[in-house]
Order: C-alpha cells, then structure tokens, then sequence
C-alpha cells in the first residue's frame, strides 16, 4: 500500500500497463520528455524511450488518427488530449471514426484504445478549459468512458481501459491531480462498468462522478448532522453504466439526486434519472434531482467558478429538496 | 518515370510522367501490365453495373463511381506487395475491387444484403475487408488520412516492412485533417503514399474555384518538406511506375511520398448526378483520355493478343454477371445485426 | 397559402430573410450554383448574386469561423454544413468559440448567426451519414436549438433564427425534405421555444422532434383504434424548451413517452424526463417510457436501418408500457 | 523593407529584413517609434507585475507572458488604423495594450475582479475589447484564424476598408485549422494579415522536432499562393515596416499576407514554468537581442533624448503601479454574473 497523487497514479498505471505489453504506446503533445503539462506522464520518457513515447506537433486529428490506425494494425496506443475542451478540435476522429468503425465494418476492426484528457473546472482556467465534456462521449455509440475519483482508481480503471478491446474515453478530472489517495502494492485491475458505494444511508441515493464524488460525500456528511443518511454511489464508469447498483439503491431509499459537474441539459445525469423514471418509478417517493453546473460556460474568476459548479451546499440543498 | 527526389533540388512538380508516358523508363513485365488491364476492366464493368443497379432501386442509399479513375487504383494496387494496406474514399469501389475482395460481396453490400461485405452494415460509403488489408472506406472528408499514418506508424513500430497506401480526392486537400496528417507523416517519416486522385471537382465546385494552388496536391508538397510529384492518372503504365517507386521509396525508410494523380470521373459525384454542371468540351475532352481504350491499345502495340485481351473482357463480364446474381439472391441482413458488434464482446449493451 | 416541399421551404425561408436584410448571407460547400447537395437553397444563388450566396472549399472550419468573424461585425450569416454528422469536424467552432464568446467577453460580442444542417436518418446513407446530432448542440450552453417538422415550420422558425440575436442551430431532417405541407403567403416569422400540440388525447403524452412527430402521429393513430388517445407535442426547439407545454400535458395525462431518432444516451428526451421526474413526480401515474435508436451507429442497409430507427409498431409498444 | 511581392517572382522568403534592420528602408517618422517604444515598456512593465502577482497568488489559474515578443505586438498596433482587427491568443496581453484597453482593466481581470475588462467571465486568456477593436485572445489553437478571416470578409463585404490583423504562434501552423484559414483567405483575397510569433518553443517542445519545414510559416506560404515573408520580430523598426507594408497590401484588395516574426519568450510557457527544458545558450543568446534595449539604443542613436525615453518608462512605472491599486481595490464579481449574458437578452435561461 503506497499513498499516492491522482496525478501519480496516472504515471503509475500507465507504466505497469506498458511494462507488462509492449504493443502499448503513449502519444500526445508534450507527453514525453516534459512529463506532461499536468505532470501526470513524468518519468514515463526515461523508462520507455522514445519510440514507446511519443511527443506530437498540436496536430489532435493526426494525433487520434495516428492512435486509430495503430490500434487497428497491432499497437495499444494511449492518446493524450491535453484538456478535453480540446476533444472539439478532433471530435470527427473520436464519434464518427473510432466509435463507429467496428460497427460499420461488422466487426472486422478491433480498435483497443484508450484516450485520455484533463476534463472539469476548478482551476481558474476559464470556459475553454474547464468543460466536463464526459456527457458528449456517453451520448456516442461506440465508446466506453471512464472517470475515477481517486488514485486506486485510476491506476484499475486505467489497467481495464487499456486491456479493453474497445476505445475507452478516460476522463481525469484536472481539480483532483493533487488529491492524495492509497494505492495497493502490486497489479491493479478493475472492471468497467463497476459503481461503487461509498456510503451507505437509507434515505436517498446520491449518484456522483469523478471531483463530484469527495463533494457529494462532504454534503453526507452535513447531511448526517441533520439526521439524513445517504448512499453515495460513485459511478466510476458512464459506458457501461451500472444501473443495477443505482437502482437497487433507489428501491431501497425511494429518493434519488445525482450530481454532475457539467452544465445542465443532456448530462448524464439526465439519462440516469431518466432510466430510475422507467425503471423504478413506482420505488420513488419524491422528485429526482439534479445537481448540476447552470446550462452556462464556466467563467474565470475564482469567485464566480466556485458559485457555478456544485458545492457542498447546493448538494445538501438538492438532497433535502428530494426528500420533499 | 517520376522521379522522388530530395527536395533540396526540387523546382516544380516532376511533371515528366505527365501527357502520355513519354520519358517513362521500361514498363512493368507484359504480365504485370495484363493484370492491371483485367484489374481496370473489372472495375470498369463492376462500377458500370453497380450505377444501372443503382437507378433500379436496388443499391439503395448512394454510390460514388470511379468509372474513368481506374488507372490510379488498378496501378498502386499492382505496386503493392498483399501486406501493404490501402486507405480509401466512399469513392473506394476500385480500390477495394483493386485489392481482391469478392465481387460478389462487394455487391451484396451494394445492395444492403446479407452476404454483403460488411453485411449490410457499412454500405457502399464504407467497403472494408481487413483480410485484403483494405482498411476500409471513409466517407467523412479528410480523418482517413490521419487514420493512415496510424497504419503506417504501427508498420514502422512493429518492422513490418509494410506500407500503407492512402487515396483521396482534390477537394480533400483544403480541410484541415490533410494539413495534420502530411506534417505528421513527414515528421515521423511515416511508409505512406498518399495519392491525390485529382479529378478537377469538388462534388459540384470546380477545385480550381476553391483552392489557392493550381496543384492542389503538388504544389503544397514542398510545405511538408516533401516532393512534388505529378503523374498522369489515365495512363496505367505512368501510375504504376510512379506507384512502385513511391511504394519503394517509402520501403526504404525515406518517409511520406505525395503523389496526385491528375484525372477524371466520367459521371457524376455520386447517385444519379448526370454531372452537367460540367463544360461539355472538358468532358469530351477526358473521355477521349479514357484510361482503358488507351491502355489497351498499348498493351497491343506492345504485343499482347487480341485474343487475350478479349478473354480478359468476356471474363469480366462473366464475373460481374455471377456477382450480381449472387447478390440479388441474397436475403436482407438478420435483424439482429442492428445491436451487434459495437463491442469486441459482439454485443451493443451500454449496462450493468 | 401555397402548398411546397420542406425542401422548397428551406430556400423560401432563406430568401425571405435576404430579400428583408441585406446584411444576411448564405455560406457553404455547393450552396450556390449548385443549389445544395439536397437541393434545398436552389435560386438563391441566382437571385442574390455571389457576393451573397458564398460556395466554399471543404473546410467546415474555415465556413464556420468565416460566419462566426462576420456576424462578430456586422454579417448575419447563414451557414450550411452539409450533413449534421459533419458538425464533427468543426465542433470547436460551434462549441468552443460560437456558444461560449458572448459569456466570456462579458457581452460585448455578439453572434446572430444561423447553422443550418441536414440531420438525421432513413436515407440510408450508413453511420456517417445518418446521425441525428440535435443532443450534441443542446448539450452545450450558448446554442438555440431548433428542429421543425412540417414546411410551414421551416419557414417560421428559420425566420426566427436568423432574426434572432444568438446562434442557433438550425437542423433540418434529411428525410422530410421531400415531405409537403401548407405554407401561408406572406411574411412568416415564429418565436423560438414554442413547442406545438399537434393532436390531443386524455391518456398519455408523446413529446416527439423533427421526423419523429409525422411518425408519433401516425403511431396515436392506431392507438386511438384501440381506444388511446395521446397528445402529441412537437417541440419544435430544443433550446429554448417549452417546458410548460410538456408539464401542462403530463399533469393532465399523467403520463409520458418521448420518441426520439437519436441513439439512447442522453439524448434530449432524457433532459426531458429529468425535467418531469423532478418537476412533475406527482402526477405521473405510469413509467416515462423513452423510445430511441438502440444506442448503435445506424447501419446502412435499408432493412437495418428500418428496424434500428423508431418505428410506429415501437412508439404504440412505448405508450401502452407507459400506460401499465 | 521586407518587401511583399508577387509569389511569381519570390524564391525563399525575403530575409531582407531579419537580423537587425540593415537594408531597411528610412524608419518610421520618430513620434511613431516613440510611441512603439512607450507600448513595449508599458507591455514589459504591465506583463512583469503580472507575473509577480501570479506567483504571489492574486492572479489566479493562469497567465502566459508575451515578455520578449513585445516588438512584435508594438510594431503591428502602431501600424494599425483605430478601426482595424486583432485577434489574439492565450499569450494576448500585449496585444490587448496595444490597442489601447485599460490597464486597470486588464489587471482586474487577470485578478478575477468585478472592474476586469470582462468583469471576470474570461480571465487572462480570453482578454477582448470590442471598443478597441480587439475582437478576442482564443485560448484553443487554430480557430481564430478562421474567425478572423470571417471579420476580413466581413469589412470586405461592407466595404469598409478595415483589415484584420491575427498572431499566433508557431506551433499553431500545425493544427488543421491553420491550413483551412490560409486556404479560404487566399481563394476569397481577405484582407487579413496573419503574423505568426515564432518564438521556437510550443510549450516545452522546440518546433523544429515537430514540424516539417524549417520555418513553420513562410516555408508554408507558397502552399496557398502567398509570398513567404520573415521579420526579424525583435526588431520595433523592422516590424513596424512589415506592418505597414503588409497591412498597406491588405488595404488596396490584393489578398493576405501571411509573416513569420521571429522571436523568444524570456520566460516560461505559461504560469510559474521556469522554461528549464531551453538550452542556456539559446536563451542568452536571445536576451542579448532583448527588443527593448535594443530599440532604446536606436532612438537614442536617431536622435531622441535620453529624458524623453526615462519620462516614458517612469509614466509606465506610475500607471502599472495605478493599475494594481484600482485592480486590488477592485471586489470580487457580483455572483449573478455566473447566469448572465449567455443570450443577448442578458440571461441565460434554457426554458420557457
Ligand atoms: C468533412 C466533409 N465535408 C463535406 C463532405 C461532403 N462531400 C462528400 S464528397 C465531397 C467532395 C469531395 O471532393 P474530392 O475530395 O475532390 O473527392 P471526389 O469526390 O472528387 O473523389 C464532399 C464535399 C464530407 N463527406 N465530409
Ligand atoms: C487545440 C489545442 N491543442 C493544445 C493546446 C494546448 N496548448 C496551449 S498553448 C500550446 C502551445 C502553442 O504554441 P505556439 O502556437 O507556438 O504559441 P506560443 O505559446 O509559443 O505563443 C499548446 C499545445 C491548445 N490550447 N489548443
Ligand atoms: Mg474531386
Ligand atoms: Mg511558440
């Protein structure tokens, strides 16, 4: 057991994933030799040279190409977008090529790939920046999308991700590269598409992501002050999506508030409340809520980032609303 | 023969292949050139059968023909060992024909079949047969370039030896998924032949309306630190020489070649498209420059009989009769096909 | 009043709004000469001369930039791109730069701009060609999304656009264009975000968009011979959403079904039922049933095709689960 | 003068002017070069208290400095009419002085205060003001460039006369949208100047391992009919002449011009980077051509006195000192400004 970065664990799961397969490759601009300008590749250019890590011009659509072509002809590549924000620039590559080819080819194309970038606000850096863009991957077939919440998780998810035979999104959220976290000694693999509760009360369920996760438990915390018990569930993969845990919690606590970084309309959390009213309509006994950032860009100033994403405040609020 | 040279003594395009082959050094072997001629004439035919299926409602959807382009598939395809891997547009029936997929398939695909090559589930936008190492077809302007240096990347990553061959068309080269993926092929000095069928349109726009180079390939070579190379793309005999030694050039290591292949489609851009908007004269003009009439009467003056030549036809005839026959008699795609393969697991479940 | 095509409308609309503001101009790959890949701007490249009506090169970047450069200063721009599936290429454009500029200049910039784009399936033009995008768009803050269903329509909403203030994403279904319908002489000019009950019905509610309403008509058709009658509300805009006339129709039938051509996750139909679950938890009596593409690329053929997008036999089986 | 010829006549790019200003033409009238000289100080000054307050915490997410690109922002302002067009980048603050936005303003903004330039909604990276007809810093590589070119045709259409200036960097000659902004305003003749600062870094990478020509942007002009043209960008003088000479072509109709302005960045890419992966002697050999120093010994050689030049650095000294004061006395941003201005109407609601 090592504690560890989110940052840290990036690099150190990237490095047991190429140590043990050397079809695996990293790409991205300024992935190598600069360790990354989140610092979340360091170490990885001296262990693996340069041919396994490969620096890039600002060229994303050569970038996802050249990562695609390679994972379609026996290579694992790991692409790097540096900011997600930056998926727009390349976007043809990741929802019309690489999610669609294996389909479109009935199945005669693998493409075992993994793709990941620095999603999410926190950090001052303003609306091109700082956009949670999990939701523009949930809503393309074809693509597996992952966002963990701690440093374990990167390092398991990450392993799954790669030893997937299908393209995998990776999100890692920017706010918690200096979280610090446990990681176990030795190989760490999960499962994708594996909740995992990290609370459990009897009076709503709350659904969280990635930086929402240690927020949401914060409100349960609050929340257990006041006599009102939650179950978090930290979603940890969006496709697949482990709608038994959620339900079989919503069918126990009858009330259900998700909590989404990214802005209002068509977040994942949408789609989640929107199965839970399918679903377990009849288990429910209040309104599902959402938490979410406003349907607005996030804005610079420290003040005014902090008042659009969701706070501790807003989630405590949102839960004592669901219970109404 | 064009010659690939260094760019530091490069002027202009190398036009020398250019207006009929004069200056080409000694063709391929008679048989090379013979399969290159019962290639053109396959497709030819294929291609012919595939638009009057077409206006019988029986390929739904669209087509893209490359009815008078056949040279440029034909000719690469020929310089190409079975390990190299072909990248191509919606307008990518030759190249696949070009690489030994199944006719019958082909069609099939065409028609939305169940024996189609990809089921049914590609189209004709998007014929791939990974056996032939026809990495697919790719509708959406420009991404498959990129897509094939990743091809190339891995060969040169795994010391295959391979290379990969990347066709597209003029207007291709004014988005900006062309620009990323020649810098990055020369940067890397990639095995990728990209080759450039200039066929003088943009769907309906004339490339010359919209490009800021007369040579839309060509003269943006050099902006790559690449030659330019020029090749007359209806003289098969041109387009072979110029595709082997690009082919061998990238073989070697010496990175990306940019080939464009100057000519013509006979119909329209795609479906039923009479293509009008274009001047009679310059259609007149191209068809006189029909790649087969003219190859075939080279392939005489250089000896072949005439008896060969028609075997060759009458075989393809015959083959695309089969092939279109074997099609119709194909029942639609099973249902279940809709949710399968999304996932390597065959299946499409987004949950737990 | 005359009877035309939607396709008719489209270039009716157009020349509605240049004939009335010389600042408005047409921008696009084959818009002009050719009168469009769809032949939906035919004439207007005759009647308002090349300096109006702009053919471009492949460069959706390049299109999309120019407009936006221009309606920064003092064009309002009407740009095509030619299949909504194309928004891939330059969706840093539309969502990067178009949505977010006016927020993050604090209002000193605005973007009366128009993006047309033909969306949406049944042509049988493979996964390429065929997706229905309208979540992508409504998922990012800053854009006006709208969708019409009918000819009349068309003309009115995109009136609307192109008058409008803001961008707005103008998505004309490629399957309707050779649909027919009444379109009144005269100046046409609707509001945006007025959704439009198109048959009214006690038992439950169909919200349905673009090509999905023809089909959520037809499908209220055989239910009501056996003896159900829905309401059916075309949402005309995505953004803004007509809220209250979906809440209005759900408090009345309790309950709700949406039929949407997009794959399944988080397409707009989720906000809709998030909206609902939250807002409206009371007076549902039944499951929100959502009938969607499964969530898959489309394929091409045409029987895949046919039984991959929302048939009428589907949106009958969603209502009666949704009545159960 | 680097001249700006036809592309029919031009080899290389024009050298003429880079290293030092010999064979330049007669400078500009002095009051011009001394207002280029206050706009560098005042750039220096302003962009230095910047970095001190980011590392004292009061600038906030992060700042990318222009410190050492500051004749390159100077010379083209100066060369501007009050109605013309810049589009900037993340790395915008000179330009954004340039063209005469508030200090304060700007200072408040970096510091996320409610008297920032946008009131805190952009931040550094985003600086814009529209009165002075700086229609934005992009922060994601590539697109401004084609917006820009949308205000070209934009005053081309209302033919108002205005040309549109956009810097970049060059790294950016990388990405896609470089090579379709280039395309379209070369086919469309737009009035826009593109300048690219190539300061030989793009973030920790040298440009040279990543792009396939050795000059990222002339050796690309060709590539869309343009005439390479290189500036030596540490040089008030020779950008000035550039400037004008380039804005004067874009002025009469004849199309873009496309610059390559070499030049440096004395510090980091961005934030607290310390720029450590540079060679010591390239940076040193750089802050030997510090275009501030420089250009003040040319002045003063010109004739200027010595007070006349201290009276401008101590203004600079006073108004940065003032911009701090107002900026710190500045409060945070009214919180309702999270939900404004996302619509013209001054709101931002999604529902009816
Ligand atoms: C990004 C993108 N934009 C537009 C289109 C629509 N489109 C399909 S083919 C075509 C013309 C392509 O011209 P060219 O590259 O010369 O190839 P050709 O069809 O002549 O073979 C266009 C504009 C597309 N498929 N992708
Ligand atoms: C599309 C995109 N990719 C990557 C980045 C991250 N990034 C910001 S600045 C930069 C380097 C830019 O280099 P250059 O164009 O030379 O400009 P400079 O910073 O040197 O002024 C990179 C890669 C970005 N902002 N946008
Ligand atoms: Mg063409
Ligand atoms: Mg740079």
């Amino acid at each position: 057991m090592a504690e560890m970065t989110y940052r840290d664990a990036v690099a150190h799961g990237i490095a047991q994933e190429m140590d043990r397969d050397p079809t695996v490759v990293l790409i991205g601009e300024d992935v190598g030799a600069a360790g990354g300008v989140f610092k979340a590749t360091v170490g990885l250019f001296d262990r693996f040279g340069p041919d396994r890590v490969v620096d890039t011009p600002i060229s994303e659509q050569a970038i996802l190409g050249a990562s695609m072509g390679a994972a379609m002809t026996g290579l694992r590549p790991i692409a790097e977008v540096m900011f997600s924000d930056f998926f727009a620039v390349c976007w043809d590559l990741v929802a019309n090529e690489i999610a669609k080819t294996r389909y479109m080819t009935n199945g005669q194309v693998s493409l075992p790939l993994v793709i990941r970038s620095a999603n999410g606000g926190g950090a001052r850096f303003g609306a091109q920046h700082s956009q949670s863009v999990e939701n523009w991957a949930m809503a393309v077939p074809g693509l597996k999308v992952v966002a963990p919440s701690t440093p374990r998780d990167v390092v398991g998810l990450l392993a799954a991700a790669v030893r997937d035979p299908d393209p995998v999104l990776f999100f890692e959220q920017k706010s918690l590269y200096p979280t610090k976290g446990d990681v176990p000694e030795g190989e760490l693999v999960d499962e994708l598409g594996v909740a995992a509760v990290r609370r459990h009360g009897g009076h709503a369920t709350v659904v969280a992501l990635a930086a929402m996760v240690p927020r949401a438990l914060e409100a349960a915390d609050h929340l257990a002050e006041e006599g009102v018990e939650v179950t978090v569930i930290d979603l940890r993969s969006l496709v697949p999506l482990d709608v038994t845990t959620v339900a079989t919690s919503v069918r126990q606590t009858g009330h259900l508030v998700t909590v989404e970084e990214n802005p209002r309309l068509c977040g994942w959390g949408a789609e989640v409340a929107s199965i839970v009213a399918e679903e377990c309509l009849f288990d429910l006994d209040g309104p599902i809520v959402r938490v979410t950032t406003p349907h607005v860009p996030l804005p610079a100033a420290d003040a005014l980032e902090d008042a659009a994403m969701p706070s501790v405040a807003r989630i405590v609020e949102g839960v004592r609303r669901s219970l109404c | 023969m064009t010659e690939l040279r260094d760019r530091s003594d490069a002027g202009g395009p190398t036009t020398g292949a250019v207006g009929g082959g004069a200056g080409l050094p000694a063709p391929a072997p008679l048989e090379v050139r013979i399969a290159v001629y019962k290639m053109m004439v396959e497709m030819r035919d294929f291609e012919s059968r595939a638009y009057d299926l077409f206006m019988q409602g029986l390929v739904k959807g669209t087509s893209h023909l490359g009815l008078g382009q056949e040279a440029v598939a034909a000719g690469f395809a020929a310089a190409m060992r079975p390990s190299d891997y072909t990248f191509a547009t919606y307008r990518g029936h030759n190249h696949t024909l070009a690489r030994g997929a199944s006719m019958t398939a082909m069609m099939a695909e065409l028609m939305g079949r169940r024996a189609g090559l990809m089921a049914g589930k590609g189209g004709s936008m998007h014929l791939t047969s990974v056996p032939h190492r026809m990495m697919g077809s790719y509708a959406i302007v420009g991404a498959h370039l990129t897509i094939a240096n990743g091809a190339a990347w891995s060969s040169k990553v795994r010391r295959t030896g391979d290379v990969t061959v990347c066709f597209f068309g003029d207007g291709t080269t004014n988005i900006g998924a062309f620009h990323e993926a020649l810098n990055l092929a020369a940067v890397w000095k990639l095995p990728v032949v990209f080759v450039c069928e200039n066929n003088r349109w943009m769907e309906y726009t004339p490339i010359s309306s919209v490009t800021a180079v007369a040579r839309p390939a060509a003269d943006r070579a050099p902006a790559y630190g690449l030659d330019p190379v020029l090749v007359d793309g209806n003289d098969a005999d041109a387009t072979l020489a110029t595709a082997s030694a690009a082919i061998q050039r990238c073989r070697t290591g010496a990175g990306p070649v940019l080939v464009e292949a100057e000519t013509y489609r006979h119909g329209g851009h795609s479906r039923a498209d009479p293509g009008k908007y274009r001047p009679d004269e310059e259609v007149k003009a191209w068809l006189a420059r029909d790649p087969i009439p003219r190859f075939r009467a080279r392939l005489l003056e250089s000896g072949v009989e005439e008896v060969v030549l028609q075997r060759i036809e009458e075989g393809s005839r015959v083959a695309v009769d089969a092939a279109v026959r074997e099609a119709e008699a194909s029942p639609p795609p099973d249902l279940s096909l809709v949710e399968s393969d999304v996932w390597a697991d065959g299946g499409s479940s987004w949950r737990r």
